[in-house]
């Protein structure tokens, strides 16, 4: 669905990029995981466009995006959420969701005709603060919400668009184990034709959602595989699990 | 608690109201404030669309004001089109060339936007300053009014003419606030509180910008067809970062992103100076330090009062 | 004439000096913006405040260069209360409003001034020891225009080492680069700004100070140069001191090469060339590689 | 300090006026009313506190009234903004119902307003604006100028410098409409005479910062002379270097006379002297009336009277004897303009009358030498040019 080949970046001598070759089929929930500074969050603005690769392609099913704006990729079914909470302040969470449904129903350009005739939109941002758990807090400016369901609605933006392959940059930060509890029901319960890429610390989550592992180490692909694989791997717990478990 | 809309859009008809009853107690001057005030509203709203709605601050939105009173000086005076061609033409003018200058100027933000629309503004003026064809720093005059004898009314009636500008501002009114309400306005919105964000959505924020800046150049444009209509005048003074810089000060002092507020400021605006640069010959100095003291304190301007007033009705009410 | 080498030769130093001024007026516009991300578009009002306080020493005291030395320092205690009063006030609001709030001090710096010293035009004379002129390849020069540009070279010289060498340089540096993070690790970016915001204030007194002998004082001087002044930041790439020094440069020379070449479009040129830089380099022709882009 | 004297001209035209009023208290008609639309902000803001002093002098000096009644000025700043300027008149008209208009400074602030005037057909008397077109191909009978005319200023220059042996010269002037008049005007005599031009740079009237690179240009082309018109910084500007890059030893300067103005000569110090100008008023006119007009306004307001003042001054005396002859009548504006084509005096620029065929002055224009006095720079008249009147430059009234 999603593939990269040979994708390198560098800022100024620091490479953060290498030769990253990634392919994530269709339906399959991929974990990204790596240290600080491992890349994980560069990779991700490669995929969605926010930084342009010095060499390396991304291709989006056939068609080669590598040139393609964020907004473009957006448009074809690539949807991100980001690592610090990245909402439109100032907008109620109702109104939130609108801007993103907005684009994704393609109607975004009709200037003549009031946002408020469109009630199928508003329908769709009902169900869609049901699926993300901020249904009481629609009418609430989005700078009163709690850390943890600033986090679900962020996924809410990103599911509004209907995305085919969904980025999500650490989902799970900074949250409480009921709010992650409730953040993993809730990606578990996605429908099972969408593809994921998950940046995750939280080893119970990754292994309860992931089926397909990725470990990125000072910006190259150290190990790849399935989380049992990942589990047993000597290197991998060597270099990254040591500290963690 | 009534909507924020609702509420906006009850005293857009408080101030037409207002408008049109100075516009029965007028006398001559009186149109003459009347229409000045209609005009600076138009080409205020238009700048509210930018700086209010889509965080666009420029400072060189003159330069289409003044493309608009040229446009339609040239095409009445040289072309010889009828008045309301001149001014179609006008309008098409302005939104051309906010289409070419925005091409670019979109891309930027923030301080970037400001210094790059204040220097097309310039040097706009200066070109114009300079240029024998369009009569230099003497400027051009005898720019007619439309001629509507046949209806038996004369655009040339002050009356006539405040009246026809007060409907201009209320339809630019009306437009705006179609547009402000539409998907397209929401999103304007959206890109001025987390331009990235919006475009991880899947906007091409560069190009709902340059619509923006389009549409608000045209209108600016209509205004400064106006203006060279009312004063059967023009020179580049219309385009000096003065003009644009007033305007911003009119929308900020108004209440940015209201629409409303940016035609009571207008209001203010014209009457302050009517009244401030008879007592005083440093009148722009009040009129700098009120500017600094709504930046600093005021917040939103007068609309900003005028909101709160809803809010405190609304909390009333619960 | 163009070919003529000692022609060339004046307007080149011609340029120099515009080039100069403009230096000592931009750099510390240029370098606040690197740090606070905010332009003072009253900027210019302080150096048609320099150049007026000067116009008063010296006609209080007789002496260019007691001018010379106190208007700078007098400019930079108003940047000062500016600071404490206004900026300070307002950093909590985005840098658009305390970019809006300079430009209402444009008006009040305006009127102020014709209140304070009245309409007319002032010149300021140059100090004896620079009055006259010398002989630059067989052609007479004023000599008080070498001293501008040597005092921009100066200048230069003086803000080079002193980022480069000093901590307050470091504190500077890290800051443009990376605010937060210079923040982060302890460092004082707001005393620094304010002390780069007053010295900036200062060089802008200078500019005018140093300005008044050359170009005419009359009030209005704040508008033409400040537009300058900005085009010389954007070009240059603000933030950066280099860029300031190539920008200055570049505008120095397109206006004075401009206004000998094709004064028809001597200033619509050099908007081309503002517009043209943001369109191909829209960070300036030396931008501050900013830590993560 | 000037500054505190102009605080308001509002509050001082009307204490002016009461004051007036108070004088003769015992009259019942209704005072004339004088509307002046002039920059009082701006950058001829300076010229516009000048011509108002000179107006207020000159309705002391020959008012305070006529046939009965006083004179109220009500002042306008006009900003030097077109749009402003003809706002202001429009007030001036419809809301105070001024039976005369004073102003501008500006022409193109004059070219707004002379549509309007003509179509209100209230007399407004310039004062300053010199742009041929207004008593040109633009003239109206409604538009009188007290002034001058552009080409009025510089056409006798030409052969004049011919004549004195300048037979090349090259021509700077600011970029806008006045500059190029004025140097129409020069060129077509001073060719006609035998003259040869041998250069020419219209640098930009704002935002120039220097003039060192057309001075190294004009250098290069070595005329005999160069013939400018500058005026504020910018003269102020181009004399000081002019001298400080060498020219002045071997090439002389000329100009239209506003660039050594005595408002600002002294600022220019020792580089202004050896410059000729031409100019229809100096300080140092040797008559009657212009000693006892510099010695009430110097008592007056401390300084000696400019090229503004005087103008601002004549243009007072010329309303004051025009109404005289109507018997205090502003009714009909028709009779108050054919009163003003036949008022002629000898003020302080010389004899002075208003051309019928165009509205424009007919007036002395002198050119004078600057030289250091005894108290700063003196303006000395070397030669007078009697009585310039323009053609009629397509004006049929």
């Amino acid at each position: 669905m999603l593939r990269t080949e040979g994708l390198n970046k560098s800022f100024g001598s620091l490479t953060v990029t290498r030769d990253v070759n990634l392919t994530l089929d269709r339906g399959q929930r991929h974990a990204l995981i790596g240290p600080n500074g491992a890349g994980k969050t560069t990779l991700f603005n490669l995929l969605t466009g926010e930084l342009k690769p010095d060499r390396g392609k991304v291709f989006f099913g056939s068609r080669d995006i590598t040139r393609d704006t964020p907004d473009a990729r957006a448009r074809a079914g690539i949807a991100r959420s980001f690592q610090r909470n990245n909402l439109f302040d100032g907008l109620t969470v109702r109104e939130n969701l609108l801007t993103a449904i907005t684009l994704s129903s393609g109607i975004g350009h009709v200037f003549w005709r009031a946002l408020g005739k469109y009630s199928r939109l508003y329908d769709r941002a009902e169900s869609l603060a049901q699926l993300v758990g901020v249904t009481d807090q629609l009418d609430a400016p989005v700078k009163s919400l709690s850390y943890g369901l600033e986090r679900q609605l962020e996924i809410g933006l990103a599911l509004a668009l209907d995305p085919v392959v969904l980025l999500l940059d650490e989902p799970t930060a900074g949250m409480s184990p009921d709010e992650t509890a409730n953040m993993t029901t809730m990606l578990n319960g996605l429908p099972d034709d969408l593809t994921l890429l998950i940046i995750e610390h939280d080893m119970d989550v990754l292994f309860d959602i992931a089926n397909q592992v990725t470990v990125l180490d000072y910006g190259t692909v150290l190990f790849q595989g399935t989380p049992d694989e990942v589990r047993q791997s000597e290197d991998v717990r060597g270099r990254y699990f040591g500290a963690a478990s | 608690m009534m909507s924020r809309e609702t509420w906006r859009a009850g005293t857009a008809i408080l101030l037409l109201v207002a408008a049109l009853v100075s516009w029965v107690r007028a006398d001559y001057f009186g149109h003459e404030l009347l229409t000045q005030i209609a005009i600076l509203a138009i080409f205020a709203m238009s700048l509210d669309l930018l700086a209010g709605f889509t965080g666009m601050i420029s400072l060189g939105h003159a330069a289409f004001y003044g493309l608009g009173a040229y446009a339609t000086a040239a095409f009445n005076l040289m072309l010889e089109w009828s008045p309301w061609a001149a001014m179609a033409g006008a309008v098409v003018v302005g939104a051309v060339a906010a289409l070419i200058v925005g091409s670019f100027a979109v891309r930027l933000s923030g301080v970037f936007f400001i210094m790059v629309t204040l220097a097309v503004g310039e040097a706009l003026h200066a070109y114009l300053f300079k240029s024998r064809a369009f009569g230099g720093d003497d400027g051009l005059s005898g720019i007619a009014r439309p001629d509507t004898s046949s209806i038996g009314i004369s655009f040339d009636d002050p009356a006539v003419f405040s009246l026809v500008c007060v409907g201009f501002a209320c339809l630019i009114y009306a437009l705006l606030e179609l547009v402000v309400r539409s998907p397209f306005g929401r999103l304007l919105v959206a890109i001025h509180l987390n331009p990235s964000r919006v475009r991880a959505l899947g906007c091409p924020v560069s190009r709902y910008k340059l619509a923006a800046f389009t549409l608000a150049g045209a209108i600016a444009a209509l205004a400064g067809s106006l203006t060279a209509q009312h004063n059967a005048f023009i020179s580049p003074e219309l385009l000096t970062w003065t003009t644009s810089g007033e305007a911003l000060i009119v929308v900020i002092v108004g209440g940015l992103g209201s629409l409303v507020g940016a035609a009571a400021g207008a209001g203010v605006m014209v009457l302050a100076m009517h009244h401030l640069s008879g007592v005083t010959d440093y009148w722009m100095f009040f009129m700098g330090l009120f500017f600094v003291g709504v930046v600093l304190f005021a917040g939103n301007g007068i609309y900003g009062v005028i909101d709160a007033v809803r809010r405190r009705l609304g909390g009333a009410a619960h | 004439m163009l070919l003529d080498p000692t022609f060339l030769a004046i307007q080149l130093l011609n340029g120099l000096q515009l080039a100069s001024l403009l230096f000592l007026l931009s750099v510390g516009l240029s370098v606040v913006f690197g740090l606070m991300n905010f332009i003072n578009l009253a900027h210019g009002t302080l150096y048609m405040l320099g150049a007026y306080i000067g116009l008063s020493l010296v006609r209080a005291t007789d002496s260019f260069w007691l001018a010379f030395a106190l208007a700078p320092l007098a400019v930079a205690a108003v940047g000062a209360v500016f600071h404490v009063v206004l900026l300070r006030r307002m950093q909590a609001a985005s840098p658009m409003r305390q970019v809006l709030a300079t430009f209402g001090l444009i008006f009040v710096g305006l009127d102020s001034v014709r209140y304070i010293w009245g309409d007319y035009s002032h010149a300021l004379a140059a100090p004896e020891l620079l009055a006259g002129s010398v002989q630059v390849l067989g052609q007479t020069y004023p000599t008080y225009r070498l001293f501008v540009i040597g005092l921009g070279i100066i200048v230069l010289l003086v803000l080079y080492f002193g980022l480069e060498r000093t901590r307050l340089g470091a504190i500077v540096r890290a800051g443009v680069d990376d605010r937060e993070t210079a923040t982060a690790i302890g460092l004082n970016v707001e005393r620094a700004f304010f002390l780069v915001f007053c010295f900036g204030c200062a060089l802008a007194g200078l500019a005018g100070v140093v300005a008044g002998p050359v170009l005419s004082i009359f009030p209005g001087m704040d508008i033409s140069i400040l537009i300058l002044a900005l085009i010389v930041v954007v070009v240059g790439g603000p933030g950066s001191l280099k860029g300031a020094a190539l920008g200055a440069l570049l505008v120095g020379m397109v206006e004075t090469f401009g206004q000998v070449i094709a004064p028809e479009y001597a200033s619509v040129v050099l908007y081309a060339l503002m517009a043209l830089v943001l369109v191909l380099r829209p960070g300036g022709l030396i931008p501050v590689s900013k830590a993560h882009g | 300090m000037t500054q505190f004297a102009r605080v308001t001209w509002n509050a001082v035209a009307l204490l002016a006026a009461l004051a007036v009023l108070a004088i003769s208290p015992s009259r019942a008609e209704e005072p004339v009313k004088i509307g002046v639309v002039l920059p009082y902000s701006g950058v001829y803001a300076s010229l516009g506190g000048e011509i108002t002093q000179g107006l207020e002098l000159g309705f002391e000096t020959y008012g305070p009234e006529v046939a009965g009644r006083a004179f109220e000025l009500i002042t306008e700043d006009s900003e030097v903004k077109p749009n402003i300027g003809l706002s202001k008149v429009k007030k001036l008209v419809f809301q105070d119902k001024v039976d005369l208009l004073v102003g501008p400074v500006a022409s193109n602030v004059a070219n707004a307003l002379r549509d309007f005037v003509h179509q209100q057909k209230v007399p407004l008397i310039i004062p300053n604006a010199g742009n041929n077109l207004l008593t040109g191909e633009r003239c109206s009978r409604w538009v009188i100028r007290t002034s001058f005319s552009n080409a009025q200023i510089t056409r006798g220059m030409g052969p004049w410098l011919v004549e004195k042996g300048y037979d090349s010269v090259y021509l700077i002037a600011a970029d806008y409409a006045a500059g190029h008049q004025m140097m129409d005007a020069f060129r077509e005599t001073y060719t006609a005479s035998g003259g040869s031009i041998i250069g020419e740079s219209f640098p930009a009237l704002r935002g120039t910062k220097d003039f060192g690179p057309f001075l190294a240009q004009i250098k290069a082309a070595e005329p005999k002379a160069v013939f400018a018109f500058f005026a504020g910084g910018q003269a102020i500007q181009f004399v000081k270097q002019f001298d400080e890059f060498g020219l002045k030893d071997t090439i002389k300067l000329t100009g239209a006379g506003w660039l050594t103005s005595p408002l600002y000569v002294d600022a220019q110090g020792p580089a202004a002297a050896g410059i000729l100008g031409i100019l229809n008023y100096v300080p140092g006119i040797d008559n009657q009336e212009n000693q006892a007009f510099q010695e009430a306004y110097q008592a007056k307001y401390g300084r000696v009277a400019s090229e503004f003042a005087v103008q601002g001054y004549d243009t007072a005396r010329l309303i004051v004897e025009a109404l005289s002859q109507t018997g205090g009548d502003t009714s009909d504006k028709d009779a108050v303009v054919a009163a003003m084509h036949d008022v002629s005096f000898d003020g302080p620029r010389g004899p002075l009358t208003i051309d019928p065929a165009t509205n424009n002055i007919v007036q002395d224009i002198h050119i004078f030498e600057t030289s250091p006095g005894d108290d700063g720079m003196a303006l000395n008249v070397i030669d007078t040019l009697s009585a310039m009147q323009d053609p009629p430059n397509g004006c049929t009234l």
